[in-house]
């Protein structure tokens, strides 16, 4: 009993150890070795993998697939947009409004999604999101349309105590994105942990028993439905300081596609695992891009051994093996209620 | 909204044909693609992403052959797009249909990646324009004073003859029924003395094949070029949601459906072009959330 | 009664899983030529797993013998080329086929390549069937699906015939025809194992009886001796 | 009082009518059964009780308030609790997390944001007393999906008792188990009845242990109640023993 409750615990306090360490090697990686491609990939990758994190909400903590979830991040990135470029609302503030517009979006368009089961849901958000994008590529005054936000977004100089930080130095930038990066980690990671995310996963295993329970499977999605896109609002917004800009292909389909890829490929059980994804599709991407142009080719190759042969995503395997090697330990106690009622007999 | 040109455009007889038979070539060569992926979905529960591939290599495969003849191009092409579909089911997909759909589909998108790759190293990176053939060449049809070009007449002819001779096959042939049982209850159908496996390979083959001929036919009035499989794909599932899954009635009444809102759509909404087909579906899902024709699977 | 020594089918030690879960323990039992044999027990005590472990659809340790050879493990398809026609539980009729679709589907020679069942011969003996050829299979009442299904079964032409529960949900008067009908198919050369809840309709038809409970097999006999045993049919049969 | 007063229900589905004017009337602390033959209409009836089926006609009166047309959730919330036929958990959570899943959400404690959002140490200890009550405290770290077909449905059980509910419904408790395995397990739910002083209305196909157990027994037969009375009347009833051995069926 305490064996596997102290096991238990452990794997709980890993992934947030692991988080930090991880975040630690990230943060003074550059300072020690200030490479241009990991100034220029390593944002992306935080970007993306807050972004692939915020899906796996729904898709690996709730069990809902969705296909649209592109609109959300869209909307962090033009918020912030149109908020840096025309009006005087400051960094921080665009930030919060970013994430609080998406969410809003999510509120919305969430409302009638949660209705539907399995495919149907993902093709309905992916209905509404190709909608928002066709918003966003028609209202040309407010969001330059075709064009995008284009004409770089002002980012004024941050003060910090008695430092003034320029975050248009790509260092800088990048240590922001890594912070925020960690700040949106910690906060899913209190999330998922909580007796909502509790009830999240429950509503994955078996949403029907959920309802036997007493709560309500379509509140409890459309929850994580608007969770999941105030992340996507973060991810967006930063992308859009990362861009200097926010374009119609933030909000196409195929931007939906990039995070389901990644959470599979890094593991849909963790927060990590979609961090993990994002690192191993946009590095991968980022690297053989520097040596063919037919980067599809290789990647798909790779993606094509990975579903035939691994099956899982790549923490999920990870912590797969050690869980089988904890479960063959000696000391697990005995199992079996029937028996035992048996027994009490 | 540009009701005002929509109007304008109904009471003029080569407004309503023109656009008529646009909705009618974009709708029937969406059918067959969409076809394809439905039969696919419904008789082995796979949704493939690389459908929209398979679309392509068929363009690509009839502009190359095209030198020989038009005739032997479109049904060479269209059977060698059922070849490499045969391969792909029996060399990858077979192993992942017991796989979580997500898999599936990571696999399945993986294939475009590589397929478009390809399509890349044979046929170079830009647009390649075939034309139409020669063949077709020739004055167009008239339809009251709207003249038709010759090659959407062939189109639309190719597309409802392929449409009769799906549903005959469906119907009317044992393979047909055992088709349409397997998507019902292919435990049964194997206890009974059928060889499941072997049926759902040859359903990939003619989902392939069907992707590959809506790729030929529509090779010569398309730009062809890498990634043109995505947008065709986005579009048959859309079909495939609206008609119903598994349905093949249903995706002939939802592609000519679409077909019908892109092509007078464009004309009534002209700032909505890119959203019209979405709302469809969304008005579908919302309303009927089991396609137009669904019959109430379950995924 | 026996051709070529050992029995047509033979169950020897058969363990089935569902998964991980165990639903069949040492499950042996046979059947011979011309027999109608039936499975008795209650809902849940593993007949149609017994069932499905002859016919492929699950997984099995152990034997299963079809004319001594061991067919445990085939494919589903494999085994029912053998000539074992399972009808299953509920039926499990094509909703949207048609009657004649629904029977052409199993159309296949027996095991021996003779052709005995056709669809003429069929309508003659179910005279029922004639005027449902168009209906569709979901619009048929459960009498009519269950006798589809038989008939669809035949078509197979099997000489082993798996009938689970063949009188569940039937009215009285069906139940009577279906009696009838069983012993014809067996005089017709068509061997039967059955498995019944009914058991006035099993102890009328068959010739020898299993009980079967929580998976294992607790009684065998022949149908009179069965008859003779009040307290095994109280205990496993709430009879 | 009566704990539950089910008045004249009924349940169409189209032309057939799954469950037709039952009355009948559960007392406070009752240990009932409910019996019949398979499509008797026993779990539409439960279906119908908790809300998850619109009723035909009829009404339904629980704890003194009328719960006919209340929604699934008011009527877990009221007090009625349930367990499946087939061992209905949460598959790919440990044991612990699926009791605790139920104390969450019996305590409404996921729809307030502050509390949502803290971890819930006391709201662990109560679900591992609830474990304990089924005696799968052992099993509090495995995956549901990994226990026994039994213990799966002792953990199903004890999600509905994490509810707290007055009136606990079981379907088959007790189904696809050994004939020991069965005894054990419906001792224990007596047990648990009367330690927690429930009311519990099950239905089981094992007669040795209906007669055994159960205080009252009920019979529902293609949809309608039959009968009704202690076990003594019920084993002599001659439209019983006819439901059960098809009389007149040959």
């Amino acid at each position: 009993m305490t064996h596997s409750t102290a096991l238990r615990s452990i794997v709980r306090r890993t992934e947030v150890t692991w988080g930090l360490v991880a975040a630690a090697v990230a943060a003074v990686l550059p300072l020690i070795y200030p490479s241009t491609f990991l100034l220029n990939v390593g944002p992306q990758i935080l970007v993306m993998g807050v972004f692939a994190m915020s899906l796996n909400l729904m898709l690996g903590y709730t069990g809902m697939v969705s296909f649209g979830h592109a609109a959300y991040f869209g909307m962090g990135a033009y918020t912030l947009g149109i908020l840096m470029q025309k009006t005087a609302v400051g960094l921080a503030a665009s930030l919060v409004l970013a994430v609080a517009g998406a969410a809003l979006l999510a509120l919305v368009i969430g409302f009638f999604c949660v209705r539907l089961g399995t495919i149907y849901f993902s093709m309905l958000t992916l209905a509404f999101a190709q909608i928002v994008y066709t918003v966003v590529i028609r209202a040309t005054p407010l969001t330059g349309g075709d064009q995008g936000l284009i004409g770089g977004i002002p980012v004024p100089p941050v003060r910090l105590g008695p430092w003034t930080v320029a975050l248009r130095s790509p260092l800088a930038f990048y240590e922001l994105t890594l912070s925020l990066t960690v700040a949106a980690f910690l906060l899913a990671k209190v999330l998922v942990d909580s007796r909502w995310g509790l009830l999240l996963r429950a509503v994955r295993d078996n949403g029907d028993r959920v309802e036997f329970l007493g709560a309500s499977a379509r509140g409890l999605r459309l929850s994580a439905f608007v969770a999941a896109g105030g992340f996507a609002g973060l991810a967006g917004a930063l992308m859009a300081l990362y861009v200097g800009g926010a374009y119609p292909d933030f909000v196409y389909w195929t931007k939906s596609a990039e995070p389901i890829f990644m959470v599979l490929i890094g593991g849909m059980h963790t927060l990590l695992g979609p961090l993990v994804g994002a690192a191993v599709l946009v590095g991968l991407t980022a690297v053989i891009t520097q040596y063919t142009s037919l980067w599809g080719l290789v990647l798909g190759a790779i993606l094509v051994a990975f579903t035939l042969f691994l099956k899982v995503g790549l923490l999920d395997f990870g912590a797969e093996r050690w869980r089988s090697r904890a479960a063959a330990a000696p000391g697990n106690p005995p199992v079996g209620g029937v028996a035992r009622a048996r027994e009490a007999k | 909204m540009d009701l005002g040109a929509f109007a304008q455009c109904v009471s003029s007889t080569l407004c309503v044909v023109s656009q008529l038979t646009s909705a009618l070539i974009t709708g029937l060569i969406l059918f067959l693609v969409a076809s394809g992926l439905s039969l696919v979905f419904g008789v082995m529960g796979i949704l493939n992403f690389a459908h929209g591939s398979l679309y392509m290599l068929g363009a690509y495969l009839s502009f190359s052959l095209l030198r020989l003849n038009f005739g032997v191009a479109t049904v060479a092409a269209a059977l060698g797009v059922a070849v490499i579909g045969l391969l792909l089911e029996r060399v990858f997909i077979r192993h992942v249909y017991r796989a979580p759909l997500l898999y599936q589909l990571l696999l399945t998108y993986a294939f475009i990646l590589v397929l478009d790759d390809v399509a890349k190293l044979i046929w170079g990176y830009d647009f390649v324009s075939m034309g139409v053939p020669d063949a077709f060449r020739r004055p167009p049809i008239f339809i009251g004073r709207a003249p038709v070009p010759a090659y959407y007449m062939f189109i639309i002819v190719v597309g409802v003859v392929v449409a009769v001779g799906l549903w005959l096959l469906l119907t009317r042939t044992r393979f047909g029924r055992i088709i349409r049982a397997a998507a019902d209850n292919p435990t049964m159908v194997a206890a009974l003395g059928v060889n499941v496996a072997a049926v759902s390979a040859g359903v990939f083959v003619l989902g392939s094949f069907l992707a590959g001929l809506g790729g030929v036919l529509a090779a010569p009035v398309r730009s062809i070029f890498p990634g043109m499989g995505f947008s065709i794909l986005v579009e048959s599932f859309i079909v495939v949601v609206i008609g119903g899954l598994g349905s093949v009635a249903g995706a002939f009444v939802g592609a000519l459906l679409i077909g019908f809102v892109r092509a007078f759509g464009s004309v009534a909404f002209p700032a909505l072009e890119e959203g019209l087909v979405f709302m469809l579906m969304a008005a579908v899902l919302l309303t009927r959330p089991r396609g137009v024709l669904g019959v109430g699977k379950e995924l | 009664m026996t051709r070529g020594g050992g029995p047509l089918l033979e169950l020897a030690g058969v363990d089935a899983f569902y998964g991980r879960a165990q639903a069949l323990f040492d499950v042996s039992l046979t059947l011979r030529r011309g027999e109608i044999v039936v499975l008795l027990g209650r809902n849940g005590a593993g007949k149609s797993t017994t069932f499905k472990s002859v016919a492929g659809l699950v997984t099995v340790r152990g034997a299963v013998r079809l004319r001594d050879r061991d067919v445990a493990g085939l494919a589903a398809h494999r085994v029912a080329r053998l000539g074992v026609g399972y009808v299953p539980e509920d039926r499990q009729i094509f909703p949207h086929l048609t009657v004649a679709e629904n029977l052409d589907i199993a159309v296949k020679p027996g095991p021996d390549g003779g052709v005995h069942w056709t669809r003429e011969r069929l309508e003659e003996i179910f005279p029922i069937l004639a005027p449902l050829r168009r209906r569709a299979g979901g619009a048929l009442s459960g009498g009519e699906q269950q006798l589809v299904t038989i008939a669809r079964t035949l078509m197979g032409n099997p000489d082993v015939l798996l009938l689970d529960e063949p009188s569940e949900g039937l009215a009285p008067a069906i139940v009577k025809a279906l009696a009838g009908l069983v012993e014809r198919l067996r005089d017709e050369g068509v061997s039967i194992l059955l498995s019944e809840q009914n058991v006035r309709f099993a102890l009328r038809v068959a010739d020898r009886a299993y009980i079967i409970d929580s998976g294992h097999i607790r009684y065998e006999g022949t149908v009179d001796t069965l008859r003779g045993e009040p307290e095994i049919m109280k205990r496993y049969l709430a009879v | 009082m009566a704990l539950l007063d089910v008045r004249g229900l009924s349940k169409a589905f189209g032309a057939f009518q799954a469950v037709h004017h039952v009355s009948f009337a559960v007392e406070a602390g009752e240990f009932s059964a409910l019996i019949g033959p398979n499509g008797a209409g026993k779990t539409t009836l439960f279906n119908l009780l908790t809300g998850h089926v619109p009723k035909t006609a009829g009404r339904v009166i629980f704890d003194g308030a009328d719960i006919t047309h209340r929604s699934p959730h008011d009527v877990v919330h009221l007090g009625i609790g349930r367990a499946f036929q087939r061992a209905n958990v949460f598959p790919a959570m440990t044991v612990l997390d699926n009791v605790h899943a139920a104390v969450v959400a019996h305590e409404r404690a996921h729809r307030d944001p502050l509390r949502a959002a803290r971890r819930d140490a006391a709201g662990r200890a109560r679900a591992l007393e609830v474990l304990e009550w089924v005696h799968l405290e052992g099993a509090a770290e495995l995956p549901a999906g990994s226990l026994s077909h039994g213990d799966q449905k002792l953990l199903d059980i004890a999600l509905a008792l994490a509810l707290r509910p007055k009136l606990l419904l079981l379907d088959e408790p007790t189904a696809g188990m050994h004939p020991e395995e069965r005894r054990a397990t419906m001792a224990l739910v007596k047990r648990l009845w009367r330690d927690l002083g429930m009311t519990v209305v099950f239905v089981e196909h094992d007669m040795d242990i209906v007669f055994t157990v159960a205080d009252t027994i009920r019979v529902l037969h293609h949809g309608e109640l039959v009968a009704e009375g202690p076990p003594a009347a019920i084993s002599t009833n001659q439209l019983v023993i006819e439901a059960y051995l098809g009389e007149g069926v040959l």
